[in-house]
């Protein structure tokens, strides 16, 4: 009973976990190894690796590539720089430190579409919104942004949206952050920049790599945003993986590139991952 | 009592129809309406999804031109066989046309549309512009030019926003009054051409120079709001438009509108597209009785009677019957009615480019390929506008992705 | 003037007085052990003293310069923590260089003062693991380590032996002792535990309630206790404390003479077991504790006395007394302490075992 | 010296804040205007508020309906996940083998395929099963993309209690389920909590299956948006009300578990 | 038979060998103290009498029954942590109950065993709380009250007072002692503590690298240690054994036979000082460490013995030595312990100080 039991517990999970992923993955597979359009099904005949080919040699391939990793890397490195920093903001007491947390964490609980929409429409519209106003009122010309620097705004949409999250992982492990430690160093002669550095930041360091684990997981497949705002352009200048292959599978509506596609984002991801838990896989369990 | 699923996009005539669902449901009591209204890429991609794979979640979906012949020809439709009321042949042929095949009619238009310029009188007026009824391409720069004024308007505003049913739809029938085509008779792409090189500079150019900031994001209903505050001095667009900027409850300008057809540059063929929303019924669906009697419903002459007493002459669906135009209390309203029978007349997808083409459509190819190459091209033209790509880089890796798809697609080795 | 002095110092947490106007001086080199129950002040005491805790009233001199305002970090003490407070991050070579590095003093200089710190504390294995992989014992060193390696000019402990089991925690006693022994450095030490105290200590301060009780050598405290209370807090078992109504027999005998409402104080080791009927009082066996060396024998007064007053006697030898047994119990009247009635001291013991010249 | 510290502190914390709320702010004032006064130029902070907008959208959608389809299916996906994961998560923290570290990540792995790869194959799957355009397929396909994350929230929960108290009750003759009701729910109450709060957060905003598994009847809020996503005219208060209208509701539960949602949001990280 | 009964007990972790075959039989009513350093296996012992760790090899019987296998929930054994173990989000009633609760015990027993066993740890006034609101003590004996309201056939306690500080931890040592009276229920007790091991067991259990190397009373342990690794673990200051070789003056007289190798140890009671040149041993005093009652004299051996050999002397009389001060030592032969070269014990005390007849 003693080998049985916590195996009968894991089983409901490992099992449907187990069909929801093969099942959808075998049939990706051999999706991806016959010419399937859905504008002409039927004819699902096997072309072997064409649609993976066709896939690598998209001409915004290699574009949507660079943006999937520009896009993880900056925005993680947003919430995490910036969610450090106000977490350390509100952990110490001040007036109305309750109101605070609850206005920032606020922005996590929009969905994606809605805050894709927000931005496009009442912030970033060049002659209506809100930075458009603000840059008339400052006697500048306002900033379109979704076309001069689409792939930034879609950053600044996506870490708006992540940043609460951070914050909200890092205040709690601030939380156990031990004070006679930070007094230790205070006696060492370790002044507030210094505490940071030697202890606050690798008291973060487990955080730090939880957040990253998730957002990572998140944003691998970030599209809604793109989809909403700037439809992956100018041109392929905001267009991701996961993008392409949307746009593969739902404009172009073709289902075996798309799979195609697909796999290999399972492939980028999976190394993205195995290269993450080499760094920080210590701190994750 | 029969549900019936209607898939349709946010336009608002579509909005207006699902208002009106009382009505409907009141005439035929044991059939209710439940309404999926989804803005149009997504409309487009969850349609082609669900009939493709047989899914079955609609009973009634809103399609266009484009998907019809194919969708027909692949037996994905139910033939629309309406009751002599109805009245088939009061459909516009060029409507009726693009909506049949073999004769067969498979789907109703809702509404239809070509496209015609649209332009503030009253800044033509104060520039000293005229246009004749149908302006060349350079005519109306030099206007653009002269009322150019921004913050406050801009001198025009054209699609930028990319895909094919987006900026490729302008691009395409300025292109094809350049003398431009898509493929030529042995199917290859024909981007690179002169024609293409010499509209799409003009087009970029134009924007560039006076077009509002964030062309390159502006589609239909942008514009349309950008219009209606009286930012635009001018815009070649689809003539539905006409219906809502010459609204005063929605326009701003809506007294100020004229309209002329759509330009032209070398030749007046294809200068204007054809398109309709036109609702049609997947062959899967298990209430197809229903479903004929609410597309009849629909896109009857009574349908038009019914917006017209509630909403007024001027907000009904329009490009789809003769009668419309036939009535004299809608010409009297809707200042654009006779620019828009006129523009619709004489668009004609069999015979739209001034070279022989071997596909049918005015704005699009109506063959499974075209969308991926409408939006891969489409995109190259919007980073052309946002300044991102040159005109000739543009066109360049636009006749190579649709090069791509055609041998895909096996047109040719 | 003596090397750190706190002069009417105080400390209130809200309405709460903490800390009541503490007087000290210590000497360069002292140990100085602070004693005191639980909630009584050692802590926050120390705390003040190592700048973490602000002073409210009364001023700090630490070598003829006033530093009762300034940050911790400038007052070049070092601390151990109760709770070790180790960097849990780095290793223990880090742990202990910590402070250097942060002074920027010189690699070469660094290596060697770690070095000879782990020498000393028997660390030198484990420099490069981290305070996780070691034992509590071995963490309690480092802990030591670290403030030893800076040289500071007062060490502070608070507690560092608590989480310690017992045997560690005598092994690492001496190994402090040994430390001060070499280093001769000014120390304060915070700890309730009295073989700590006793064997540590140059001078022992007790603390209640934020005072001081007493000040004075281990066995200054031991002997001469001032009241009742330090009396009944240094020594295990403790001082047999009893109402002078309670020893008819003994109080107010001319060798003995008791204030009116007074007590008598009896070590343990004072109260010598007799046959029954013998000696001047005669109770029964209650509990004997054989610790080997030593025994301790619970006796419960019989007639005469009080009811329910108890008696802790020690002694060397071991006994045969069972629970139940009656016995007698001789005193010597010069052994005991006296308190009067609000228990302070009134005749400290003039004599017994502990006393009793020694062989040598 | 310490009251200017804690000035500039309130001052950039409150400053910080403000900015970054701003816009959500910025769409809830936007709610209450005129089509006209949302596009006014310069913007206007002060005005009548008018409902009108979200008068419209619940005339051309009904919100209850699609309200209580994301009740549904967010509470309820919520309560499944938690029910298989628990155990899983359980099982892994007071189990542990060499194998629970690769599980974990194996599971975590399988979220990281985009969703829309999987589109053709899930449709046809539900459409097979017969369940599109069902509350059911959406709650599984939420439960089971939810799953990977809510089984490591809940393994690092439970493994921060701490073992005896698990013996002591075994002792005490608890059996396995006396052990799991009186001691670990309890004591994981607060990653219980937080992690059901997560998976409610991202049920509720999932757009991608919803919108592509529904058509009519089970449509969510998410779904409610996507008929507002292209402009058509003026409908910045449009968007704006129906925006609110489906966000306000997780929005407002999250601002009340925010407590919650903060202590239980450790991932292990309490030793 | 015996109550419990423990035959050739084995326990592998992995390669782990961590209890070699244990024989133990304890009889109703005894209470059984398990000593040894730390990791050798005191606490998976206990665990595998509780039933929390499997047992690989031997068997276990209680009460004639064999309970190898049983699951620890139906054992009807009750265990106090070593870390209480409380359930943090129940009351102290809740805590104290939850046994009798699973077992579908009558509310009104459930009451009143509850309020009986908080009587006897004086909990009356505590039941409503949660253990977070109780200090230590009152935590530990909460701990002890689940335990004793079910009245289970064997106590098991790992180490229950090493969290608490000395004064609370002499406190609850009594109060275990007398529940044990009054209960008089088999009780197994883990400790490390000298004072425990002594005062509470009927037995001690002698524990060293998964092996029992004795199991005898407190005093036998202390006066007849089956060899010298449980003469040094029991007393402290721990026993002086030195080699035979490092006492030529003693060792190898006819009082003091010692084999070939063989050792030779001292309580430190039974060392005693003499004035420099007087006494068989010669030396210097090292530390001298004044505990009140007693003092040790850390004495380092002079010339005639081998470099570096120490003596720790106790005496209850105070002293005048510093360290430096030349002294002398006596030492009794008959009070020495001879071991042999395997460290075995060859000859026990025969008299000594602590055997002296005593006083009463
Ligand atoms: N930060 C604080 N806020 C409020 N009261 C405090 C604070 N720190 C200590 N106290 C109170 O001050 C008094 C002295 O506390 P302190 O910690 O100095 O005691 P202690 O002698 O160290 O006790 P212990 O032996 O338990 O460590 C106690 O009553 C305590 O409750
Ligand atoms: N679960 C386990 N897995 C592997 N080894 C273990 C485990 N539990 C105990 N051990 C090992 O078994 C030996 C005995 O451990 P045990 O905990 O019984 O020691 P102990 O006598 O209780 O020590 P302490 O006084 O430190 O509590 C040790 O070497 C320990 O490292
Ligand atoms: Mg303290
Ligand atoms: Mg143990």
């Amino acid at each position: 009973m003693n080998r049985l039991l916590p195996r009968a517990l894991m089983a409901p999970a490992v099992a449907t976990l187990f069909l929801w992923m093969i099942v959808p993955l075998l049939m990706t597979l051999y999706f991806s190894a016959v010419r399937y359009n859905l504008m002409q099904p039927g004819d699902k005949t096997f072309i072997g690796l064409e649609n993976f080919h066709y896939f690598v040699t998209d001409p915004d391939f290699g574009a949507s590539v660079v943006n999937t990793l520009l896009l993880l890397g900056s925005v993680i490195a947003i919430t995490v720089v910036l969610g450090v920093a106000l977490a350390l903001l509100v952990n110490e007491p001040f007036p109305g430190r309750g109101i605070v947390r609850v206005l920032l964490i606020s922005p996590f609980f929009v969905m994606p579409t809605a805050n894709a929409l927000l931005w496009k429409h009442m912030m970033m519209n060049p002659v209506y919104g809100v930075l458009a106003q603000v840059a008339l009122f400052f006697g500048l010309q306002p900033v379109d942004w979704l076309t001069e620097h689409p792939l930034l705004s879609i950053i600044l949409m996506v870490a708006w949206q992540w940043l609460p999250f951070a914050c909200l992982i890092f205040i709690t492990s601030l939380q156990s952050l031990d004070r006679d430690q930070m007094e230790a160093a205070g006696m060492d002669g370790a002044n507030a920049l210094q505490k940071f550095w030697y202890l606050t930041l690798p008291h973060l360091a487990r955080p730090i790599a939880v957040v990253v684990m998730i957002e990572m997981i998140f944003l691998m497949s970030v599209f809604a945003e793109i989809f909403t705002t700037t439809g992956g352009g100018p041109g392929n200048e905001s267009t991701n993986v996961a993008f392409l292959i949307f746009k593969q599978a739902l404009m172009n509506f073709d289902v075996g590139v798309a799979s195609a596609g697909a796999l290999f984002a399972v492939l980028l991801a999976n190394i993205a991952a195995v290269f993450l838990i080499r760094l920080i896989g210590k701190n994750l369990d | 009592a029969t549900e019936l699923v209607i898939a349709t996009v946010n336009n608002g005539h579509m909005i207006e129809m699902q208002k009106l669902t009382p009505q409907f449901e009141k005439a035929y009591p044991d059939i209710k309406l439940k309404w999926v209204t989804l803005e149009e890429g997504m409309l487009r991609s969850r349609v082609t999804t669900d009939i493709a794979t047989k899914g079955g979640q609609f009973d009634v979906m809103t399609i266009g031109m484009y998907e019809t012949p194919i969708w027909a020809k692949k037996g994905w439709l139910k033939e629309l066989t309406p009751t002599a009321g109805y009245d088939v042949d009061d459909l516009l042929p060029a409507m009726r046309n693009g909506l049949s095949v073999d004769g067969k009619l498979y789907a109703a238009p809702f509404y239809g549309e070509s496209s015609m310029l649209m332009y503030r009188k009253d800044l033509t007026d104060k520039a000293g512009v005229t246009f004749p009824e149908r302006p060349t391409w350079e005519q109306v720069r030099d206007a653009a030019a002269k009322i150019h004024n921004p913050p406050n308007v801009y001198g025009i505003c054209l699609r930028g926003k990319p895909g094919w049913g987006d900026n490729m739809a302008f691009l395409s029938t300025m292109a094809n009054s350049f003398g431009a085509q898509w493929f030529d008779m042995s199917w290859k792409p024909q981007l690179e051409t002169k024609p293409w090189k010499d509209a799409v500079t003009f087009y970029v150019d134009l924007l560039k120079k006076y077009g509002p900031p964030g062309s390159s994001a502006n589609s239909f209903n942008e514009i349309l709001a950008l219009y209606n505050e009286g930012k635009c001095g001018m815009w070649v667009d689809a003539t539905i438009a006409a219906s809502f900027i010459t609204d005063p409850k929605q326009s701003k300008v809506a007294d100020k509108v004229a309209f002329a057809q759509g330009p032209y540059a070398v030749t007046e063929k294809g200068a204007n597209w054809l398109w309709a929303w036109a609702l049609a019924i997947p062959a899967g669906t298990k209430n197809a009785d229903a479903a004929q009697k609410f597309i009849a419903w629909a896109t009857s002459k009574d349908y038009i009677n019914l917006v017209a007493k509630e909403k007024g002459w001027a907000a009904v669906p329009t490009g789809t019957r003769k009668s419309t135009y036939a009535n004299p209390e809608f010409m009297k309203a809707a200042v654009f009615a006779a620019a828009e029978k006129k523009a619709i007349d004489s668009a004609n997808p069999n015979d739209s480019t001034l070279p022989k083409s071997p596909y049918v459509g005015v704005q699009f190819a109506a063959i499974p390929e075209f969308q991926a190459i409408g939006i891969a091209v489409g995109q190259q033209m919007s980073a052309a506008v946002a300044g991102k790509t040159s005109v000739d880089q543009a066109l360049k890796t636009s006749q190579a992705a649709a090069d791509r798809e055609m041998r895909k697609g096996g047109y040719y080795k | 003037m003596s090397f750190l002095q706190l002069k009417g110092v105080e400390k209130y947490f809200g309405e709460l007085r903490a800390i009541k106007g503490v007087n000290l001086s210590i000497e360069k080199g002292e140990f100085i052990v602070f004693v005191g129950p639980s909630g009584c002040g050692k802590s926050t005491l120390l705390r003040m003293i190592a700048g973490l805790t602000e002073i409210d009233a009364g001023s700090l001199q630490l070598d003829g310069r006033d530093i009762t305002k300034l940050p911790s970090s400038k007052r070049d003490l070092a601390m151990v923590f109760q709770s070790y407070a180790l960097y849990p991050h780095m290793s223990v070579f880090d742990n202990m260089s910590f402070a250097l590095r942060l002074a920027n003093v010189d690699k070469a200089v660094i290596q060697e003062k770690v070095t000879r710190a782990a020498q000393i504390l028997n660390l030198t294995n484990y420099l490069q693991r981290t305070p996780k992989e070691l034992s509590g014992g071995q963490r309690q060193r480092v802990a030591i380590g670290r403030a030893i390696v800076r040289a500071p000019k007062v060490f502070l402990f608070d507690e560092p032996l608590s989480n310690l089991d017992a045997a560690l925690r005598g092994q690492t006693r001496v190994e402090i002792a040994q430390l001060h022994r070499e280093l001769g450095a000014t120390t304060i030490y915070v700890t309730h535990d009295q073989v700590e105290a006793m064997t540590l200590a140059d001078r022992v301060v007790v603390l209640r309630d934020g005072q001081i009780e007493q000040v004075g050598s281990p066995l200054e405290l031991y002997d001469r206790p001032a009241n009742q209370f330090v009396a009944q807090f240094i020594g295990t078992p403790q001082m047999n404390v009893l109402p002078a109504s309670q020893l008819p027999q003994l109080a107010g005998t001319p060798q003995l003479p008791v204030p009116a409402g007074g007590f008598v104080g009896l070590r343990p080791e004072d109260v010598q077991l007799q046959p029954a009927g013998q000696g001047q009082l005669q109770g029964t066996v209650a509990l004997v504790e054989a610790l080997g060396a030593e025994t301790l024998i619970h006796v419960a007064l019989g007639a005469g006395t009080a009811n329910g007053a108890k008696l802790i006697a020690r002694q060397s030898a071991r006994t045969t007394l069972h629970p139940g047994s009656a016995v007698g119990l001789s005193i010597d009247p010069m052994a005991a302490h006296v308190f009067d009635d609000q228990g302070r001291l009134a005749r400290p013991a003039q004599g017994g075992a502990a006393l009793a010249s020694a062989a040598v | 010296m310490k009251n200017l510290t804690l000035l500039l502190r309130t001052v950039a914390a409150w400053g910080v804040t403000l900015v970054l709320v701003f816009p959500l702010i910025w769409l809830v004032l936007t709610a209450f205007k005129t089509e006209q006064q949302a596009i006014a130029i310069p913007p206007q902070l002060f005005f009548e508020p008018t409902l009108h907008s979200f008068a419209e959208v619940n005339e051309r959608s009904d919100y209850l309906h699609f309200a209580i389809n994301s009740v549904i299916t967010s509470v309820v996906s919520t309560v499944l996940g938690l029910a298989i994961a628990a155990p899983a998560a359980y099982s892994m923290a007071f189990f542990r083998t060499r194998r629970t570290r690769d599980i974990l990540m194996w599971m975590l792995s399988t979220k990281m395929m985009p969703a829309v790869g999987a589109l053709v194959p899930v449709y046809v799957m539900a459409q097979t099963a017969g369940l599109l355009d069902s509350l059911l397929a959406l709650i599984v396909v939420f439960t089971l993309s939810n799953l990977p994350i809510m089984v490591w929230m809940l393994y690092s929960g439970f493994k921060d209690i701490p073992g005896d108290i698990l013996e002591a009750a075994r002792m005490d003759g608890a059996g396995i389920w006396g052990e799991f009701k009186h001691v670990i729910r309890p004591l994981a109450m607060g990653s219980l909590a937080s992690t059901g709060l997560l998976c409610l957060v991202m049920s509720w905003n999932e757009a991608f299956w919803s919108l592509n598994l529904s058509s009519s009847k089970a449509g969510t809020l998410a779904t409610l948006i996507a008929s507002y996503s292209s402009p058509e005219g003026l409908f910045w208060a449009k968007l704006s009300a129906a925006s609110l209208m489906a966000i306000a509701p997780i929005v407002v539960v999250g601002w009340f578990s925010q407590k919650q949602l903060v202590q239980g949001l450790t991932f292990g990280a309490v030793k």
